[in-house]
């Protein structure tokens, strides 16, 4: 039986998916990062392997992705986040032409072809309030919890704008619509909404087509969806763990590179495995 | 008094703006007639040391696409058009203007105040902003239509004075441009005609240096930055016509009688200031408020320079058209002038403009302005002691107006001159300060 | 007896102080500025009167200042934080003639003459770089407390080298350091050594002149202190009221309004007042 | 494939400063007693020599070079092109600002210009405001945009025991009146330059220098050549250091070093890795860090062709040395030579040059690598992207600075489209 693992350590959390050789999703973890990543990468790994029975030993092939790719020392293959999203999405959403991934630190727009494969991508420019750090900004100045944010912003009933494109600066605008008594419903649509803008300009620029699927942990956020449809005016796709779609579409890569692997009959890693 | 302050605003408004407004109408008619209608060709220029003599003496009608683009922005419409043309590639950091232009361009060119006509040519008067030749490459290459760099050598020499190569240099494309004139419109030069012409603009130059010389009166009669943009567009779009001349001659009257009523633009003038930079068209009435709040006014501005210097004695001159249509692009506007100059150029405005201060309006979108206007201020406080102001914004992205910081810094600014102005006046009583 | 308060409503903590006419601190009171910014300053200014046991009839002026300065409803006027930290500064150090104060906001430099008047200031440009903002994003990436990165910065040997200083983006920065496997005080003795040569830099724009004197919240930080000392080559004058400066500024303003002083000190009080039409204009824009 | 190994290497290649240093210590000495005093074994040898110095402070060379030379006189020159004939044929050497590398802290020159300026002009201010330019007698600044023009000026009213110029390149290329125009600016230039020296410019030393400059030219053109047909014998880094040392050296060490280098390069026979053929575009004045370099290069690119340093590649073909000297610069300038984000030549649009540079070379894909900041690179790519999209170019647009230190995000990039070309 074939088993592997895609684990995507994010600069906020770090999570697993292992995938059996039918695709079937059979373990599936996510933990914060801590500095001590390969640590924290086996942590993970395990932690995905017991829910779905299995060792490490039973996995033929380990593909990592997002920022701590490298510091994954037992990986086969590392790729990078932006080409996993593409390949998640398209395997939950068939349909997907267009991904956006909203992170902690970065926001990107991709379009993608039928297989998944990416064939345009931009990321947020720097000096982009653009990507989901802003939200928690706002909301520690807003005394929210990020689990709140969703469902007060969608209660908004007259948005505010928020146009700076420095965080900080958008901040300072948050700071005078408080002080201009607005209410923090309509303050965080407004964080919503630029956001939203902001993506909808990357998605413009990497070519904008049908249909949408929205991945990364911020696409939790009700509110953050609805500004978004609001904004496409489009319904978009949005997955029930839209965070582990990274985490996926390297499980996924991996098994093709495996089964390219096998077809050429020169397959070492395995070799190594059973030695 | 204040009664009086405002029947002299009205009377004030009254004249040079409705002719102003009107005027612009007009002017703007034809330029939508050219593009819904074809009547006449349009001649896309830029602003800085425009020779739009040349464009007038063929009844080309001159368009100015940063005209254009200031106008969305004070329309409050600039944005949609620059997110358009960050979607074709255009970057974050490019001139907000060209942006902004672009997606007009490469839409349907229709504005809340006109529809812009393709261009039957793209004349690229090159003085000083190196961003003008990427602009008009750039839609040339999207209309594919003819363009012409009128290259003209910047003022490197420390002098500040052309070099005689310089001016064969322009005055032999002038000519080369007259001859695409006259392939276009196909009818040759009417030398006298550029010869009257050049005489008009040389008499508007003439009443366009006396009103800026008034704003030395106290009060001075009108706002040297947030005024002076009334009458710059008919300075760019009409100089060297009847009704060009008739407008400077209004407005000069209706100046002139304020100097006589003792009448400025706010009830009280408290501060005098010089301001260096454009203004941001988005938010240009915030941003007066800002400074009206201080009861302070513009007195001079480089920004009222950009399309030509006449305040230090430039005028054009009849009897040699093309010679003084090359000075005015190369020598007498400040665009074309190298850095230091500029620095001279305010001096001299706070010093003879009795200037309590400096207010620098830096703007992302235009470097030829802002780069180094560190440098600029260090000068000015450090060696001329002159108070200060840096501030940043933009002139067309109103991403990038920040109205609470602005706010904090202006209104520090006039506490600390306040002070100034109190311990002075006490000194002056006999007072210890 | 009568008192002056100033309230200093900042972008994160509102701080008030209450003087007496011996421009003695009456009372001191901090509480965090939030959501509702007029509750806030209303709050603050209770808290105050409570620690004093001041009532507030006796209260005869107060001064709003901070960026919610236009929301001290029962201020008498607003001053900009620029005035009120140079006056409070030399109140707490007469021979101070430059100030630093960094906040979580901006980052400013005051160049002060001998009666605590501002001569010329800077603040961050339009890019909020550099700011105390910056200092909480790097404790974040770093799950500290910004009240421990300062001592811990202090053991740094070899300090990193940042790309940036942009709040946004300095998160990715100390991952990618923690990746190479950077210690921690390592990395944030170059969180702090970056700041502090980007605020010199902004300082040198007025002229540093000693003494020099160190408020806002960001003073607090012994790390941030140190770096400043090291980069300068100076001591700081940094008061145990550092954060309280701006608020004690606008009290000094408020009891000089207060008890008609000097014809100069009059002056001090900002001239926005004396353009009442205009004034009220603006504020409800603000509102 | 498994590009992780890829940017290990190349970890490898990055030597730890202090092992080299003392090496380069010894070669600037020798160096500084003989012109000809290169006896460097192998090309491994010439680039990690180079490779730190250039990282560390690339005019660190040029200040050896003066303490061995205090009586020559130097002259620094701005990005992208300077007539370096000339400034040579007044018997002062020529070398090139270009910047300051990523390991200056930018602490003074950030006063003077915003946050929103390219890098190039603050840390060229920032080594003048830290007295690190006191070697040089002469800078010389170019109309290629407008925050380099004010730098001219800001340099001026700082600087005033340096001889600061300026030079107004042309912007009309169809006039017949243009050459003429250059001409006169290069008297202009050539006089001040004989003031500055003392010494005149004859015909004949600026044929000798034309000369000098055209060998220089064309040696580094072999390099190219070799990148372009076979990439794996020469990485990006070797000849970039190679090609950036020329900026810095008199022309005749270059020489010499090159003369050394391209017979070894041409016995190299390595295997080809599987990597995506680019031509890289958007360099042409700030230059982005080595590191980054490698970076490109590990994560799957073989970089066939670019623009670094193009100012000093500014002729494809020798300038005459027949007739008129000064005619001929001036001529080359106007009809032969490269297209450039700082030159607008209405006979022919750029993007066709790129399109036709893509093709010749047999590229998979353009990498446009612009200067955060930098106008006219950004602006250029709009049409750039326009023109490679009708055409069916794959292209990916990376920003860079040259004080940048991490370069993960356009490691990502990069990763991600060397991705999306070879998997399918």
């Amino acid at each position: 039986m074939t088993f592997v693992a895609g684990i995507d350590m994010g600069a906020k959390s770090t999570k697993a998916l292992v995938l059996d050789g039918e695709k079937q999703i059979c373990g599936k973890a996510a933990i914060k990062t801590r500095p001590d990543f390969p640590a924290v990468a086996k942590e993970v790994l395990d932690l995905a392997l017991q829910q779905a029975g299995l060792k490490e030993s039973d996995l033929n092939y380990i593909a990592t992705t997002g920022f701590g790719r490298y510091n994954v020392p037992f990986r086969d293959v590392q790729i990078t986040d932006i080409t996993c999203v593409g390949r998640g999405a398209v395997f939950l959403f068939p349909k997907t032409r267009c991904v956006l991934d909203i992170g902690a630190q970065s926001t990107r727009a991709l379009r993608v072809n039928d297989t998944g494969k990416v064939r345009e991508f931009r990321t947020n420019d720097k000096c982009a309030a653009g990507a989901g750090g802003f939200i928690e900004r706002a909301c520690k100045y807003l005394e929210v919890t990020l689990d709140q944010v969703g469902e007060l912003s969608i209660q908004a009933n007259k948005p505010q704008t928020i146009s700076s494109v420095c965080a900080v600066l958008a901040e300072s605008e948050i700071i005078n619509h408080v002080s201009n008594g607005e209410t923090v419903e309509n303050i965080l649509r407004g964080v919503h909404n630029s956001l939203a803008s902001r993506a909808l300009a990357l998605l413009k620029r990497s070519g904008m087509e049908d249909e949408v699927t929205f991945v990364g942990g911020v696409a939790r956020q009700k509110g953050m969806v609805k500004a978004l449809e609001e904004t496409l005016k489009r319904k978009i796709n949005v997955s029930d763990e839209p965070e582990l779609v990274g985490a996926l579409g390297a499980a996924l890569l991996a098994l093709r590179r495996l089964e390219k692997l096998r077809a050429e009959k020169q397959n070492p890693i395995e070799e190594a495995r059973v030695a | 008094m204040a009664q009086a302050t405002e029947t002299v605003k009205s009377s004030y408004q009254g004249q040079m703006h409705l002719l102003q407004k009107d005027m612009m109408g007009r002017y703007f008619e034809r330029v939508t007639r050219a593009a819904e209608q074809g009547e006449g060709k349009a001649v896309y220029m830029l602003i800085s040391g425009n020779p739009v003599e040349l464009v007038q003496a063929f009844d080309l009608i001159p368009v100015y696409p940063e005209i254009d683009a200031l106008q969305l922005a004070v329309k409050k419409s600039a944005l949609p058009f620059i997110l358009k043309a960050e979607e074709l590639g255009y970057s974050m950091d490019n001139c907000a203007y060209v942006k902004a232009d672009v997606g007009l361009f490469l839409g349907d060119r229709k504005t809340p105040f006109a529809t812009i006509p393709l261009p039957s040519l793209i004349l690229c008067n090159y003085v000083g902003c190196n961003v003008y030749l990427q602009w008009f490459e750039h839609l040339a290459e999207y209309c594919d239509g003819q363009l012409y760099n009128l290259d003209i050598p910047f003022l490197r020499d420390p002098s500040g004075v052309p070099s005689p190569e310089d001016l064969t240099y322009v005055v032999r494309q002038l000519e080369e441009v007259i001859e695409i004139c006259e392939r276009l419109t196909g009818k040759q030069l009417d030398y006298a005609r550029l010869k009257q012409i050049v005489a008009r603009s040389s008499e508007t130059g003439e009443m366009w240096s006396r009103i800026k010389g008034l704003t030395k009166n106290l009060p001075s009669p009108f706002d040297a930055y947030f005024d002076s943009v009334t009458m710059m567009a008919p300075l760019y779009c009409l100089r060297g016509t009847e009704e060009g001349v008739r407008f400077f001659e209004t407005a000069l009257k209706e100046m002139e009688e304020k100097v006589r009523m003792g009448a400025g633009p706010l009830p009280e003038e408290r501060f005098r200031f010089v301001i260096e930079g454009p203004p941001p068209w988005g938010h240009l009435r915030t941003f007066r408020d800002m400074f009206s709040k201080w009861g302070a006014v513009a007195v001079a501005s480089t920004y009222s320079t950009v399309g030509g210097l006449w305040e230090f004695g430039f005028r054009h001159d009849a009897n040699h058209p093309l010679e003084s249509i090359a000075q005015h692009m190369l020598q007498w506007n400040v665009t074309n002038r190298n850095f230091l100059q500029r620095y001279q150029q305010l001096r001299r405005y706070v010093e003879e403009w009795h200037a309590d201060a400096l207010v620098i309006h830096s703007v992302k979108s235009c470097r030829l302005f802002s780069a180094g206007q560190g440098d600029m201020r260090e000068y000015f406080t450090k060696e001329l002691n002159v108070p200060t102001l840096l501030i940043e914004s933009d002139l067309e992205d109103p991403r990038y107006f920040s109205e609470a910081q602005l706010k904090n810094r202006i209104d520090a600014f006039f506490e600390s001159l306040e002070h100034k102005k109190m311990v002075r006046a006490g000194a002056e009583a006999g007072g210890t300060a | 007896m009568i008192y002056a308060a100033g309230i200093d409503v900042g972008s994160t903590q509102t701080k008030g102080i209450i003087l007496n006419d011996k421009f003695e601190i009456v009372a001191r009171a901090l509480t965090d500025t939030g959501a509702y910014v007029t509750r806030a300053a209303e709050r603050c200014f209770v808290e105050a009167l409570e620690a004093s046991g001041v009532k507030r009839e006796d209260v005869a002026y107060v001064v709003g200042t901070g960026y919610g300065r236009y929301k001290v409803s029962f201020g008498d006027t607003q001053i900009t934080e620029i005035s009120c930290h140079a006056r409070g500064a030399s109140y707490l150090f007469p021979n101070t003639r430059t100030v630093i104060d960094m906040g979580g906001q901006d980052a400013k430099g005051i160049k002060i003459g001998i009666d605590g008047d501002v001569k010329d200031f800077v603040m961050n440009d339009k890019c909020a770089a550099g700011t105390g903002r910056f200092l909480g994003s790097a404790a974040d990436a770093l799950g500290m407390g910004l009240g421990d990165i300062g001592e811990i910065s202090l053991k740094a040997k070899n300090p990193v080298r940042l790309t940036t200083v942009c709040t946004v983006f300095v998160e990715s920065d100390i991952m990618s350091y923690l990746a190479q496997g950077k210690k921690t005080e390592d990395i944030l003795g170059g969180v702090h050594s970056a700041i502090a040569a980007r605020t010199i830099s902004l300082i040198r724009r007025v002229g540093i002149e000693p003494e020099v004197t160190f408020t806002g919240g960001v003073s607090k930080n012994i790390g941030m202190v140190r770096a400043l000392e090291e980069k300068l080559g100076m001591k700081l004058n940094v008061s145990p009221d550092s954060h309280f400066v701006g608020a004690l500024g606008a009290s000094i303003f408020a009891l000089e309004r207060a008890t008609k002083a000097v014809s100069s000190s009059e002056s001090r009080v900002s001239g926005s007042t004396q353009n009442p039409e205009l004034e009220t204009r603006n504020i409800d824009k603000e509102a | 494939m498994p590009i992780s190994y890829c940017w290990e290497d190349s970890a490898a290649i990055c030597p730890n400063p202090s092992k080299y240093l003392g090496t380069l210590i010894a070669t600037s000495a020798k160096h500084a007693n003989c012109k000809m005093g290169w006896s460097m074994t192998t090309v491994e040898n010439i680039v990690s020599r180079f490779r730190e110095p250039l990282e560390n402070s690339p005019l660190g060379l040029v200040q050896d070079w003066k303490q061995a030379h205090p009586n020559e006189k130097i002259v620094g020159c701005y990005p992208v092109y300077t007539p370096v004939e000339l400034i040579h044929a007044a018997g002062m050497l020529p070398v090139g600002v270009i910047g300051a590398g990523n390991r200056l802290e930018i602490a003074h020159a950030d006063s003077r210009f915003q946050s929103f300026i390219c890098s190039i002009v603050k840390s060229t201010l920032e080594l003048g405001l830290t007295a690190k330019l006191d070697f040089l007698d002469g800078i010389v600044f170019h109309s290629i945009c407008d925050p380099a023009r004010n730098l001219g000026s800001v340099f001026t009213r700082n600087f005033p025991d340096l001889m600061v110029e300026y030079i107004h390149f042309p912007q009309n290329m169809t006039s017949p009146h243009t050459v003429e125009y250059l001409i006169s600016e290069y008297k202009r230039i050539g006089a001040s330059y004989e003031q500055l020296s003392g010494k005149n410019i004859t015909d004949e030393a600026l044929r000798k220098s034309i000369a000098l400059y055209n060998k220089q030219r064309r040696l580094v053109g072999e390099l190219y050549a070799i990148r372009r047909e076979t990439p794996q014998n020469l990485s990006t880094v070797e000849c970039y250091v190679l090609t950036r040392i020329g900026t810095l050296l008199p022309p005749e060490d270059h020489i010499s070093i090159l003369e050394e280098a391209i017979p070894q390069l041409r016995q190299r026979n390595e295997k080809p890795k599987d990597r995506i053929r680019v031509v890289v575009e958007g360099s042409f004045c700030e230059q982005p860090p080595i590191e980054l370099l490698d970076g490109l290069e590990a994560a799957g690119c073989y970089i066939l062709d670019d623009d670094f340093l193009i100012g000093w590649r500014w002729f494809p073909e020798d300038i005459s040395t027949e007739g008129d000297p000064l005619r001929n610069i001036a001529d080359a300038y106007i009809n032969r030579s490269v297209y450039s984000g700082v030159k607008h030549d209405t006979r022919e649009p750029k993007s066709k040059h790129l399109i036709d540079k893509f093709r010749d070379t047999g590229a998979d894909a353009v990498l446009i690598l612009a200067a955060k900041f930098c106008e006219p690179a950004l602006f250029d790519y709009a049409l750039y992207k326009r023109a490679l999209e009708k055409e069916g170019i794959p292209h990916l647009c990376l920003e860079f600075e040259e004080k940048m230190w991490i370069f993960d995000k356009a490691r990502t990039e990069v990763e991600t489209f060397v991705e999306s070309m070879l998997f399918d």
